[in-house]
């Protein structure tokens, strides 16, 4: 299969599919290797972003699934379409970005960050398919460990779980600075 | 009260310190800590809630401000211990580390509002598409099963029948009991009718699982015919039989009628 | 609006919605009077179908919808179908075996030997083309006699029926007990 074919498949099967496709499925489809179908779909999904489509090709984790361009947000809405947008409280958020930060994370450890008890919080991100179950720690009591899900690199745009924004080193020293100077004050 | 602290709710008790922090425009770095643990106490002594779990957290803290005060408040002795360092130090890294989590929410929620302004697509994978199933062969189903290997299959299976069966009373397999009453079935027969209406006479002897079910099954359909409960229609000499339940009897009455048949009976032998 | 930019609305319009688009309202949102609007979705549709592509745009009376192209059928389907072929299970095989050395064999004999409603387990060895019905038994209800077919010996590389391996002496005694018994009841 030559490389115009192979890229009009990758279009075909997300667009098809809508949902996130995983890389190794498409590796299968397309018969190949893993590692040679990732550079396809990698070079694929950097042309079709950099020409100007309606659509854009995301990647989550070792998936890709196509979504519309956010400029167009204002056209779609006027389409009566309704975008998922979960309604998080404070209280969900502060804990969301300890576990995303923080993962694979247990609950007592979350707890202590926030300094107060985080059950209802975790279980609503658990409803809202943001978090998940892990798997369980390699310590007394092998408490669970909690993680973000795919719907919550969607929800934030994020391309992994490695790829938050950074916690900056920039942002701890401002904090130290602004101590600093009131010290001077 | 000389302190004005508006009850804003705060998350928890380093929320409520932060907040007080700011308010206060301290140091983070060098909390008065006297001040800090009276307007702290002062807000707990406000609170309203009767959650222990979500006072005690507070509480917790409390104490804990307390502890530090007075290790602040001692004169230090010695040089060991002024080695341990400043007290407040580990309450320092605690809230730097909040604040930390609570400016990235801030972060994430920016970034929930833009990824929020994408649309995705439902799967729309043709029908056509979806229902294709390949000619399966046999030879992929089998995968490693040899024919050895399922004649030990046959083997097992004829082992664990053979157990199942009792070795001195199966010798006296005449004397056993006839394993289906003729009342039972034509109650059986007839709620089958019943239920499906139109079925084929075939299909209900090949339910029955043994040479007397096929028998008893048998008459019970003669016995239900006499009653005009069903009707049974052959087309051709070797086609199979069609029964119809084509009665409004109820059970009761099919009980009923197979009583006093029965009694009938009897009166003949004895006359 | 430039037509680049109406372009990739349509695209977005097209591929978010996933069903068909009434050109009103395509032109409806791109602020247009619908004849303009047609022109420009029509230039669209042609040089989109022109170029090679996943996804062909497709005119129904009034409206427009995007799918994927018939010749990516096979690898949608491959998509589809995941990995996992079919094998016999436990009770597939046991079924099998009582097939293979009691045919020709009711449904009801094979009841009877496993002790189990097979009634799944038959079908499917029929959809896997190793069983067929072979006639009907001469008893009452001439029930539906079933052995192995020719697919089967292939697949076991067996010349046929009468060559299966042999059923040994005391397995042949236990056959005649049961036998006997059966006739008691």
């Amino acid at each position: 299969m030559d490389t115009q074919r192979m890229e009009a498949v990758i279009e075909a099967i997300l667009f098809a599919k809508g949902t996130a496709v995983e890389e190794s499925e498409i590796a299968r489809v397309l018969e190949m290797e893993p590692d040679e179908a990732k550079e396809v779909i990698e070079h694929f999904a950097e042309k079709w972003n950099s020409e100007l489509h309606g659509t854009s090709v995301i990647r989550l984790e070792d998936s890709y699934q196509m979504c519309t361009r956010k400029e167009f947000y204002p056209e779609l809405i006027s389409l009566e379409l309704h975008p998922r947008k979960p309604r998080l409280t404070d209280v969900q958020m502060e804990t969301l970005s300890v576990i995303a930060y923080k993962q694979p994370v247990t609950k007592a450890e979350i707890e202590r960050i926030r300094g107060v008890n985080s059950d209802h919080a975790v279980n609503k991100l658990i409803e809202y398919h943001l978090v998940a179950e892990l798997g369980r720690a390699k310590q007394p009591g092998r408490p669970i460990l909690f993680g973000t899900t795919e719907d919550f690199l969607r929800a934030f745009g994020v391309a992994s779980r490695t790829s938050l924004p950074e916690i900056s080193v920039e942002m701890a020293e401002n904090f130290k600075n602004e101590a600093e100077q009131e010290v001077c004050i | 009260m000389a302190l004005e602290i508006e009850l804003k709710v705060y998350d928890g008790p380093l929320d409520l310190l932060l907040g007080l922090i700011e308010k206060n425009k301290i140091n983070i770095f060098d909390i008065p800590i006297v001040e800090i643990t009276e307007q702290y106490l002062a807000y707990v002594r406000k609170m309203e809630t009767e959650d222990l779990d979500i006072m005690s957290e507070f509480m917790v803290m409390a104490a804990e401000l307390i502890s530090i005060k007075c290790r602040m408040l001692l004169p230090v002795e010695n040089k060991d211990e002024e080695d341990e360092g400043d007290p407040r130090e580990e309450l320092v890294r605690r809230l730097l580390e909040y604040k930390t989590y609570k400016y990235m929410s801030s972060e994430l929620r920016d970034r929930m509002e833009d990824a929020s302004q994408l649309f995705y697509k439902e799967d729309t994978v043709p029908d056509e598409v979806r229902r294709f199933r390949p000619e399966i062969h046999a030879e992929d189903v089998i995968g490693d099963l040899t024919l050895d290997k399922l004649h030990e299959i046959f083997r097992q299976i004829l082992r664990r029948q053979s157990e199942k069966i009792d070795p001195v009373r199966s010798r006296f397999g005449t004397i056993e009991k006839e394993e289906v009453s003729l009342p039972d079935k034509l109650e059986s027969v007839a709620k089958y009718a019943k239920r499906k209406k139109n079925f084929s006479f075939r299909e209900l002897l090949e339910k029955q699982h043994s040479k007397t079910q096929v028998v008893v099954t048998f008459l019970a359909v003669l016995e239900l015919m006499s009653y005009g409960y069903i009707t049974a229609e052959q087309k051709d000499k070797d086609d199979d039989i069609l029964i119809r339940q084509c009665s409004d009897m109820d059970l009761d009455q099919v009980r009923e009628r197979f009583n006093m048949s029965d009694i009938e009976e009897m009166g003949d032998t004895d006359g």
